[in-house]
């Protein structure tokens, strides 16, 4: 397939317009997608081209941005709603959990609530303890909703297709890091990836490193750290932390037999717990060594620039957790 | 507002139809036939849901509401045995059992159902109504707001957006004066909480007599045009809870003894309605005899029905919904 | 010690009186916590004892009910705000993680916010959806807060007084289905139970069966049923979710080399999860079989009875998986 | 209002301490001296914190803002070496280096801090003001609202919780006409904001002008007296950002050109001040650069200060204060 090398904020973009111009039901609202052409620039030039009623500047206002779309996808609109970046989401987890997530359970599947919540997630660039969230498992904790972590420029573009077109609610989570990175963009406006699909970005056969978002980019460099000592590491990049593809990371590790999960967020009660523990649960057979995690040192994000480093995961950091299991 | 004699009678078969059938789920729960600790009945609100109902075209114009949602469900003509199914939680209940008293809802009367998060369908009103402005037809969006609601930063975020973009929202406060054991004057700086409409660029209806159908549904139909032309409207509606919050609320008919007995004797709806109509159309207590004892009827049939229906109780039925597929 | 049998609420309840007796300070906030004398009759008689200064009944405002007891906090008063139930405090989730939980760390130490964060949780008696989670778990991913899971009467005595003292934000969650069962508690208005330490409330050898809150109950009724075919189970009530007593966990562990998690909540990035990612890393060459989890199922909690129930777990089924890893 | 020369003299000295700090600071950021994504500066709104700090008694009344926070700890007067030490995220910072440029605070001065979630400081606001009113003290607690703001649930919620309990909250709206990109039009359904304070019980005390010193100190010390006698008064101060949001905001200069200049030739707040002592007490044009010079000395040497402070690097820095003890 012919393809276009794009920093995944503009295969964000690409996707968003295609899907606007397919479809007369799409459309985009939230904090500064309009005027200001989006705090990330994903709608840039937006306004300009779909005009006010379909590029909709809201107040700040985070519960009725996300309970709004909920209420315009219960009416047969197809909202893509953005909460600017995710730690607002916070201030519509009720919207997103108890209402979207919930509504075509609880009337009997009488509605639908095909809304896309689109949030700027991650840390870096010294934004400080309220502002550095990667809080993606809270949402994938409950039911009813889909959640999307894409890890490169050509899987935004075909998972963002995917979530406009899915008729169930989807928080999809764009890494702050990874927008202006490039990667290779399908051309082709169908592309689409399956929901809860995981995929294994590299091959290898030492050690498994389960990961997903900004995570892909310290496993891949771990790995090439790795192989000059002759380790091969089998990347397992999630996508979508719900609903959770534990099938291929299984059939991974029963090859490897051995796992470094690799998140961004916090270590408790978190995507790495729940990764090593369905591991240990459906592998124990298979297992030569513990399951190790590289995560987020457990305080809150502080501004100063060394501080704010030696709390994130890197590749140094998987390439240890690595070596320590081998 | 001249209104024919058909009409009367039929808000007055609507009202009976909700009073009667909230008595009986009050009996049937003391009987442990509903069962679970919410229910929140309707008894005392009926003008309300009866005259915004009769405002809107229903199953083209929209309609949302909390907890307190068997009325509106009623009023929209929805099927009582079915609505009484979802009250014991079976098969045929509107919601399938799922839902219960405070989620009943029916896509095909564009009724989007009863919420329990207080506020939490505030926006989706507002969503709603986007999409009637998105489509540009000429819909209408009605939305049951409790005094309580008010203060809940929902509403705040809700109103604001549709004063924003001119939505067609009607926006009803049901002020029956309580949120749970709270009184309006201790949960609102100002208890005048029609007055917040205009820091929203909402217009402001005042307050209107939510006892009197004939009042609701005027200010409704006013409304109606006002929201679909102009933007949208808040109207106070007052009115009074006859069963105290819900069924949790054991002690209201002690601790609000001396008022709720002051409503009931000079503010009931229902005898509003039959005074304006005797006053109107002379003596049809024959009439309003026979429609009260087919009311009991239906409600006599809907409990019939929804003993009948059986429990779902299979895991194909619990998880059935959760995705769409 | 001296002990009266209480109800788990009115231990509660003595707790909280004797605070508010003990330290001028403490008061409390929240809805119906006055007049009605508690949504769940925590506070029956406040409002009459101490007056409207110090029993606030406030508007339904989650935002400002958590917001104004931090506030409230820096500046040296000792609120302890009631959340009604935890459904409600996803309304307040900001409020609680991104300012109670921060604000010591962001201003370097410069406040201290001494909040109690009263929430009646969990499910049953057909709630339905919206009104039945046992969502800690989000609480304790995050540092900056402690979060308080009580199983027993005497302990929700000892650990409230402990969390009212305390100068850190916390969470306490009290289990609805716990209020009316009885239990020892101690006749010792400083009866405090410390910070993050576990229980094992039951010595056993042979499987460790892990918990918190009302999980106890399930564990208990199950290792009953097991000991009739002569299993020994030992169980390790947590007591808090954060800090996490894994010490305690690693221990017990170490003796049985088998380990059920139980938790009344959903099963993904969960307890469970933290639980048993946590004892395959650290208790590697322990595991005689894989840590099993039960939890609820994976749904939105459904109205009707019967569905209700089939979604919980229950002793029967912490037999079983306890049976499973024999 | 007749105000003593010295008393004009040191508002002057403040004002242009804050307007050459923030261009320090602008400088220091091109230079990436300054780093981050979040820098926002005060300049234009240099009145409004000026006049609400000069109507307060420093270290007894209460303060609190958004991430908009530099121009206030430099009113209140904080040390200007530690406040830049902090935009650098120094070990000296105010503090530590932990909170940046939007986390400036002093527990000294009763600066409760600048918070960075949109809205999520007026609770809190709120809860000062509970407890001055548990107290039983003659304190108040003044709160910065950006325009913005006022159209999230936190405000809502915290301000009719102020009005419910009648608690001594000053909220002072900085309408700067935008939050981001977006204006008051755009985002407030009735863009007169300050008329919201009724739906509040809260006194309403209109539009000051917010480029006008003189005007601030009066309506908040008025304020004051109000919020502890009788409850919680809102201020909406017009003022107009010269620096755009922050400095991610890279096009204000071209988008907003001709109101920039517009309200920088015309509404200037220094130099409407220096109009007013000019026409009070005479050529003082020597003071004033004397005051000017002294100022951009302080800025230099707080420049310095900063720089000559080691940022904090180890894991005992990075740890402490996630718990007291
Ligand atoms: C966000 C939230 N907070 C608290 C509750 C608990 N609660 C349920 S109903 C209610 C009172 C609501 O009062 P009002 O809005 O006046 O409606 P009414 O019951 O009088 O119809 C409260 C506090 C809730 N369901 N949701
Ligand atoms: C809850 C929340 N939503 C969105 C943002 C992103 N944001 C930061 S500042 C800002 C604009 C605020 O405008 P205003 O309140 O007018 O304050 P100003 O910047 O003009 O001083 C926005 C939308 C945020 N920080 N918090
Ligand atoms: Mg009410
Ligand atoms: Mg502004």
């Amino acid at each position: 397939m012919a393809a276009k090398n794009l920093p995944m904020r503009d295969a964000l973009r690409r996707a968003l317009m295609e899907e606007m111009e397919r479809d007369e039901n799409v459309f985009v609202m939230g904090q500064e997608v309009g005027v200001w052409q989006g705090t990330h620039r994903v709608t840039q030039g937006f306004l300009e081209k779909f005009g006010e009623r379909r590029v909709r500047d809201t107040p700040i206002s985070e519960m009725a941005i996300a309970g709004a779309a909920v209420g315009a996808a219960m009416a047969g609109l197809r909202p893509v709603a953005e909460m600017m970046t995710i730690n607002f989401a916070f201030l519509a987890l009720d919207a997103m959990i108890n209402h979207a997530a919930k509504i075509h359970y609880m009337f009997n599947g009488q509605f639908k609530v095909p809304a896309v919540f689109r949030a700027a997630s991650g840390w870096g660039n010294q934004a400080t303890a309220t502002h550095s969230h990667t809080p993606e498992v809270i949402w994938a904790h409950f039911p009813g909703m889909y959640v999307a972590t894409p890890a490169t420029a050509g899987d935004a573009y075909g998972m963002l297709k995917t979530a406009i077109r899915n008729d169930n609610p989807i928080l999809f989570s764009e890494s702050i890091g990874l927008y202006p990175r490039p990667g290779q963009v399908p051309d082709d406006p169908d592309y689409m990836l399956p929901i809860g699909k995981a995929d294994v970005k590299r091959e290898g056969k030492h050690v498994t490193l389960v990961t997903y978002a900004r995570g892909l980019e310290w496993c891949t460099a771990a790995a090439k750290e790795l192989e000059k000592d002759g380790v091969q590491c089998e990347i397992v990049d999630m996508r979508w932390l719900r609903p959770l593809d534990t099938a291929t990371v299984f059939e991974s590790f029963k090859k490897t037999n051995r796992a470094v999960i690799v998140e961004e967020s916090l270590p408790f009660y978190s995507f790495g717990s729940e990764i090593a523990a369905q591991i240990q649960e459906h592998c124990f057979d298979y297992m030569d060594a513990p399951v190790k995690r590289v995560s987020a040192l457990d305080v809150p994000v502080p501004y100063s620039h060394d501080l704010e480093l030696m709390c994130f995961p890197n590749a140094q950091k998987v390439v240890e957790a690595v070596k320590s299991i081998l | 507002m001249a209104l024919d004699k058909a009409t009367l009678l039929d808000w007055y078969r609507q009202m009976v139809l909700i009073r009667e059938f909230e008595e009986a789920c009050q009996h049937l729960y003391n009987e442990k036939r509903i069962t679970g600790v919410y229910l929140h009945l309707a008894s005392g609100h009926e003008a309300i849901y009866v005259g915004a109902v009769a405002a809107m075209r229903v199953g083209t114009d929209h309609i949302i509401t909390a907890y307190r949602d068997h009325g509106i469900a009623l009023a929209l003509g929805m099927d009582a045995g079915r609505v009484m199914a979802e009250m014991m939680g079976k098969r045929d209940g509107v919601s399938g059992g799922k839902g219960g008293s405070m989620h009943l809802a029916s896509a095909e009367h564009n009724f989007y159902g009863g919420y329990a998060i207080v506020g939490g369908h505030l926006p989706l009103a507002t969503g709603l109504a986007l999409a009637c402005k998105y489509r540009g037809n000429d819909q209408f969006v009605i939305s049951m707001i409790g005094d309580g609601a008010t203060n809940n930063g929902y509403f705040h975020e809700a109103l604001n957006m549709s004063g924003v973009d001119k939505l067609p929202n009607i926006w009803i406060i049901e002020n029956n004066g309580y949120g749970m054991g709270t009184s309006v004057e201790k949960a609102a700086g100002n208890p005048i909480l029609h007055e917040r409409a205009r820091g929203y660029g909402i217009e402001d209806y005042g307050r209107v007599d939510g006892q009197d159908v004939i009042a609701m549904y005027d200010a409704v139909s006013r409304a109606a045009k006002h929201a679909v032309e102009h933007g949208p409207v808040l109207i106070e509606a007052m009115t009074y809870r006859y069963r105290g919050h819900g069924v949790s609320d054991k002690q209201y008919d002690t601790r609000l003894k001396a008022e709720l007995e002051e409503w009931k004797a000079t503010k009931d709806p229902i005898e509003i309605l039959k005074r304006h109509i005797a006053k109107e159309h002379g003596d049809v207590s024959a009439e309003l005899d026979a429609i009260h004892q087919a009311q009991l009827k239906i409600v006599e049939e809907s409990i019939q029905f929804a003993d009948a229906s059986p429990l779902p109780n299979t895991l194909e039925e619990l998880f059935a919904h959760v995705y769409v597929d």
